[in-house]
């Protein structure tokens, strides 16, 4: 129905990739200049060499497919839980002033301290990378989703309360469009924990993804295939916030961040 | 790189004749290679052992893995077997994993310097820097025990924990003055230019057992049968891979992603059958020494 | 008075039920594990001595002051300049989301390629991590920098380094909290992650070590600890955030919630 | 009907106290339209706000068909003066003004698209249906918020200064329909309005509150005859007479000082 | 001085296109001050946006001392007619006054305090200057926002519905005090109003916009003395005959209709 305002414009895409070209082109030349040790640092051409192998190897696709089965879902429960939990605690003030002291002592508490106690409750499997995943990316959601529903204008929310609107369609039609832009930024953050969380735990823990892979170019003292395996990472993180942004875009239509654009 | 039957399988149904599914916790590094090249060869098959192997980082997950008996058996280098059985962890070592190769200067891990550096021995490392990869533990352990031997104050040296494969990159820009370092980062410095001061693990004890596989103790009382048909396979494993150091260097490409040049220049370790227990007793004396225990550990409850 | 001790009430009520149920829950566990709150909080104080808070907790601390300034200068400053300019943000973005996704562990060699192995090397892991949310947050604030606000200050021709402080930031202000919260705990994480390799102090540090050494009670009272800062920064966050935030509050709350 | 007694509101906070409403007493009848007059800032709004149920009074009470009004009731609507930020960006117009609608259980579908339907064509948006709130002008924002609230059916209806935001004509015309509707459906309406003319020509009665600190400084009755007309009514002696009297009123509440900060 | 030429603006986007201005040519003289009166939602907004920069136009131009109008000029303020959300509300209104004039780098401090309390005590603020701008009425917003522009001693005003939200005394009192600081300073003003009284008092000129799709309906002289007088000038003969021709003019534009969704 409402298309998105002048959806990515070719002259944007451009840009992005001349910045990635120049990423590229930098750790090409960084080692080549010998800045830095071509052993430590191999220089793209290296690295996209051993990316090429890591391409055609079945067993890479696998374990990607394992990497990101982890991370979809660890994510999926953690926006859920996130969003739930966060308007709950949001929109009660009792439960806010409640939970405030017991939600900032578990945040800082990190999903690594966690791994033994995560294998020895869900094994090497894919319930630990969860339980950890989740434990790390829920806390980026429920802040944002907390600071998101204080942000309510208060005639809007007075217009809501004097319609008589009920609890439902106060969430749904008042805090939550409100919200929305904090939640898109904390589901932009958590994706990325997400994903990083999902490789660490597979890195440590070695159940199957690329985590492990990298684990083992680590061990191995093969540093291009390693590099290989961290652009990966860094290009899913890319299309990741790609997709999060053509979301946005139809989401926050009406929004100043979104529709100002549109108009400058 | 392995897909094959999961682990998980009723651990207890352990009788002969059929199989029984048995995951190992394993460290992806050349020390595992008999158990690699084991059951690619059906020693464990042949045992009745449905082998799965699962690489991991280390204890963080192999331990609470092995406990929860997600993992049936584990790997872990013997200093950190003493810790745990010191702290109670219901460990039980089952069969031999893997030994120094007894030859000074030419062990598969040892002190490492840069080319152009001034330190000549142990004992020059005396007020510098050593990069080891866990503190307190056999590294460090076994360092000083160099540098005690060569003459130096082992308390002057000053450890720094660093992963293996970020060592070389360390010490050769100089932020690390010696690197204890085991295969395949040995093979890298080397390449670089880089010298051995000392064979630490042969300065603690000849034909020193570095690690081993072990099991819970639950699942030790629970299946005996399985873990005596483990302890057997591993230890024909381990006799095999001795003796054929090539089959061993290709399996390695198997598992690892060691680059061919550096593989050939690997100095491989030595497998025994039987772990070597009076070098087990030393390093649990260097341990006590160094404080690693609060309390003793009990040899003969851990050892098999 | 009142109001102190109401304040004080809601802040221990939950952790108070949550430790009694821990503490029954865990009363008599063998598990190696999950030890007894009992044993873990027995540990403690042996653990965490003066000698110890000053040799590995002060550091830590430190570092992390450290990074997390580094890293609210970096992200807001960054921030502004891609949420105010398009053609930055579609430059810069691809590159910054392509750093963001990759794990802190595995970045930690490039770094100490460039940082060193020393506190270099850990503050800037601690900056590189926390800046993200911050950053995120910026540039999405300055980018809802209301229509009409904005035209106002163009329209007088409020310019330059004038409208930045008294527009866009004071604008995004609300957003770049929320921002800066999620930094300060994430700071606390990648301290502990910082001090995983090439450290010999540290908080983090030392709570791995116990990890490793099977000191389970002893690592337990170090998570405890991690999050009892993690809850005293958050009181001083809370404090400043409410002197920098008093109009917003004031302007949220006004009008009606009677 | 709307009884307010004894009602008192001080805003503190922030370092600035105000007594916004000192001592207000009136009584609304069920079914009249009372308009409400007063200098700037001398409270209106927050009378509004109190009666609605949208904030709590310092001291005194509203009761509304006898009980005490602690919140915003079912059967009440307000046009808010700050109708721009009253409409929900994120819906289209005609969204905006079924919204109230979907609470009401008891209504179909049917009824409640044609409720919106009417209520766009009567303000005259029919065509800006589809809109955003924001690609509106300030005008038209401002009939979405009247019709948003004229299709609620209302039995009280309070409105604040509804129609500063639309020209002469517009107004007339808006003016027109809600006597027409309020005639129709009986409604109890609270006006608030700055146009003098506005009051008289809209109200049975004009209350006019006086400068900070507030009471009511005058009641009026419109003594015009129930069918009123734009022109008609405007150019009869009464109306000009009733508007002299209202406008010295709020010349004389004018003058007391402002709010101290 | 001012110079619209042809000025035409499409709004696109979302589904929706509206011409809001099809074709306006009109001049203002250095100095003068014209009103602009028109139907709810037929671009007057939009015009005054072209005009201050902030707006670029489809098509046409607008030229300010015979160079085109690109973007914000120096020496020009803007009433904005959705005065609550141009005011800064991280800053108190004696802040949200002073900004702009902290721009005027020629300014002393002591000379941009004496603007800022003149400006307040003109609108009749000084006692809230120390408040946010959410602490105030919708009229007292208003007043800061009219203040804000008085204070930075513009040679173009733009002001945009400025007196919507305030009641007539305030109001009577804001006219005169808007054309006593154009005669004074000789300021060009260009005054958006739905109140016809209030164009036909104020201004030298009434031009009276067409309904969507706009141009320029009337443009008519006001042949008043130029010394007016609240009582005096409304009670003319020719005030009333100003009024009903504009009056007239604006019931014509605002039979067309309504721009299409
Ligand atoms: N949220 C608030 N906090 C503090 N003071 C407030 C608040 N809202 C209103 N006031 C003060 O209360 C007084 C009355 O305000 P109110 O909005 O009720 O006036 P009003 O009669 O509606 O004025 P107007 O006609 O200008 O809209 C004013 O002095 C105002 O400054
Ligand atoms: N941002 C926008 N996007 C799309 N359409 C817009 C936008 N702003 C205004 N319009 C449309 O342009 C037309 C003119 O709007 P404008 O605000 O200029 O009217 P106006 O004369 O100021 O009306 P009012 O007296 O009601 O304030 C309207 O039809 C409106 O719907
Ligand atoms: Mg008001
Ligand atoms: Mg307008």
């Amino acid at each position: 129905m409402t298309p998105p305002p002048s959806a990515t414009r070719p002259g944007a895409a451009a840009l992005g990739l001349a910045g990635l070209l120049g990423l590229l082109l930098t750790v090409e030349v960084l080692p080549r200049s010998g800045v830095v040790s071509a052993d430590y640092l191999p220089p793209t051409s290296r690295i996209v060499r051993a990316l090429a192998v890591e391409l055609n190897d079945r067993a890479f696709w696998r374990a990607l497919g394992d990497t990101l089965t982890g991370w979809a879902l660890g994510l999926a429960i953690a926006v859920v839980a996130g969003v739930v939990a966060g308007v709950l605690i949001g929109s009660v003030p009792f439960l806010r002033a409640a939970t405030a002291s017991t939600i900032e002592f578990l945040r800082p508490i990190p999903s690594v301290a966690l791994i033994p106690l995560a294998v020895l409750l869900f094994g090497t499997g894919l319930g630990s990378t969860l339980l950890l995943v989740v434990y790390a990316a829920f806390w980026q959601v429920l802040v944002q989703v907390l600071y998101g529903i204080q942000d309510v204008d208060p005639v809007t929310r007075d217009t809501a309360r004097s319609y008589n609107l009920g609890t439902w369609a106060r969430v749904r039609h008042v805090l939550w469009p409100t919200a929305l832009p904090y939640v898109m930024t904390g589901v932009r953050l958590a994706a990325s924990v997400a994903l990083i969380l999902a490789i660490t735990a597979e890195l440590v823990i070695g159940s199957p993804g690329l985590g492990s892979r990298i684990a083992v170019a680590q061990t191995s003292q093969a540093v291009p295939e390693m590099y290989a395996l961290i652009m990966i990472a860094g290009l899913l993180g890319l299309l990741i916030n790609l997709a999060a942004r053509t979301v946005e875009r139809r989401a926050l239509f009406w929004h100043q961040s979104v529709r100002g654009e549109a108009v400058l | 790189s392995d897909s094959e039957s999961t682990g998980g399988g009723d651990p207890a149904a352990g009788g002969s004749g059929k199989t029984t599914a048995v995951k190992v916790g394993v460290i992806p590094i050349v020390d595992v290679a008999p158990i690699y090249l084991g059951k690619e060869k059906g020693f464990y098959e042949k045992h009745g052992i449905g082998l799965t192997l699962t690489p991991a980082q280390g204890g963080a997950a192999i331990v609470p893995g092995v406990v929860s008996g997600d993992f049936q058996f584990g790997f872990s280098n013997v200093t950190s077997l003493l810790v745990a059985q010191s702290k109670k962890v219901p460990l039980k070592a089952v069969a031999n994993g893997v030994a120094s190769t007894g030859e000074e200067g030419a062990d598969f891990g040892g002190i490492t310097v840069k080319k152009d550096s001034p330190l000549r021995s142990a004992a020059d490392l005396e007020g510098k820097k050593v990069a080891v990869n866990t503190l307190k533990n056999i590294g460090d352990t076994s360092v000083k025990a160099s540098v005690e031997k060569a003459g130096g104050d082992p308390s002057r040296v000053e450890f720094v924990e660093l992963p293996f494969d970020q060592m070389p990159a360390a010490l050769d820009a100089g932020q690390v003055d010696a690197a204890w370092v085991v295969e395949p980062g040995l093979a890298t410095i080397k390449a670089q230019g880089g010298r051995v001061i000392a064979s630490n693990y042969v300065d603690v004890a000849p034909d020193l057992t570095v690690a081993m596989y072990f099991t819970s103790t639950a699942y030790a009382k629970q299946s005996p049968e399985v873990v005596k048909a483990f302890q057997d396979a591993t230890r024909e494993s381990l006799a095999y891979a001795d003796s054929h150091p090539d089959e061993v260097r290709r399996v390695i490409t198997t598992y690892t992603k060691i680059p061919e040049a550096t593989l050939k220049n690997v100095t491989l370790p030595k497998w025994p059958a039987e772990p070597n227990r009076s070098s087990i007793d030393t390093l649990a004396e260097l341990g006590r020494q160094d404080g690693l225990f609060t309390e003793v550990p009990d040899l003969d409850e851990l050892l098999p | 008075m009142t109001r102190i001790v109401r304040r004080l009430l809601y802040a221990l009520a939950l952790p108070a039920l949550l430790a009694s149920l821990w503490w029954l829950g865990s009363r008599g566990s063998q598990s190696i594990y999950a030890p007894p709150l009992s044993t873990i909080l027995s540990v403690t104080d042996d653990v965490w001595t003066t000698d110890r808070l000053t040799r590995d907790v002060l550091p830590s601390l430190l570092r992390l002051t450290g990074g997390y300034t580094l890293a609210a200068l970096a992200g807001i400053g960054l921030g502004v300049l891609i949420g105010t300019y398009r053609a930055v943000r579609a430059l810069t973005e691809p590159v910054l989301e392509f750093f963001r996704a990759v794990p802190p562990p595995v970045l930690i060699p490039v770094i100490m390629l460039f940082a060193g192995i020393g506190d270099t090397m850990k503050v800037t892991v601690i900056a590189a991590g926390c800046v993200w949310p911050i950053l995120l947050n910026t540039v999405e604030g300055v980018r809802a920098v209301d229509g009409v606000l904005a035209e106002t200050a163009r329209s007088y021709g409020i310019t330059g380094v004038s409208r930045l402080r008294r527009l866009v930031l004071p604008a995004a202000a609300p957003q770049i909290f929320a921002g800066l919260r999620q930094a300060l705990s994430i700071g606390i994480i990648l301290m502990v992650i910082s001090e995983m390799s090439a450290a010999s102090n540290g908080l983090g540090f030392t709570v791995v070590q116990f990890q490793r050494s099977f000191a389970i009670p002893e690592m337990w009272s170090g998570i405890l600890l991690l999050g009892t800062i993690g809850f005293l920064l958050s009181v001083v966050f809370q404090a400043v955030e409410r002197r920098a935030l008093a109009w917003y509050h004031g302007l949220r709350a006004s009008k009606g919630s009677g | 009907m709307l009884d307010v007694r004894g009602l008192r509101k001080i805003y503190g906070g922030h370092g600035r106290e105000v007594e916004a409403l000192r001592d207000l007493t009136f009584t609304l009848d069920p079914g009249e339209l009372v308009c409400l007059v007063g200098p700037s800032g001398c409270g209106k709004t927050t009378l509004l706000k109190c009666v609605a149920g949208l904030l709590a009074p310092t001291s005194g009470e509203v009761l509304l068909d006898g009980s005490p009004v602690t919140g915003p009731r079912p059967g009440m609507a307000v046009v808010f003066q700050e109708y721009s930020r009253s409409l929900f960006p994120w819906m289209r117009v005609r969204d905006n003004v079924e919204l109230p609608l979907r609470q009401k259980k008891s209504l179909g579908r049917q009824r409640r698209h044609a409720l919106v339907e009417d209520a766009l064509e009567a303000v005259g948006l029919t065509a800006s249906a589809g809109a955003y709130p924001w690609q509106l002008s300030g005008g038209m924002q401002q009939r979405v918020a009247i019709a948003r609230a004229l299709a609620y059916e209302p039995e009280v209806l309070l409105m604040d200064e509804p129609f500063a935001a639309v020209d002469a004509q517009t107004r007339a015309g808006l003016e027109d329909l809600v006597r027409k509707l309020w005639q129709e459906r009986g409604m109890t309406i609270l006006f608030v309005t700055h146009d003098i003319d506005e009051a008289v020509y809209l109200g049975q009665r004009v209350l006019t509150l006086s400068a900070s600190p507030t009471v009511v400084q005058d009641e009026l009755k419109i003594t015009l005859p129930h069918e009123r007309d734009q022109l008609e009514s405007r150019a009869d002696a009464r109306f000009a007479e009733l508007r002299t009297h209202v406008y010295a009123q709020i010349r004389a509440a004018g003058t007391r000082p402002a709010p101290t900060a």
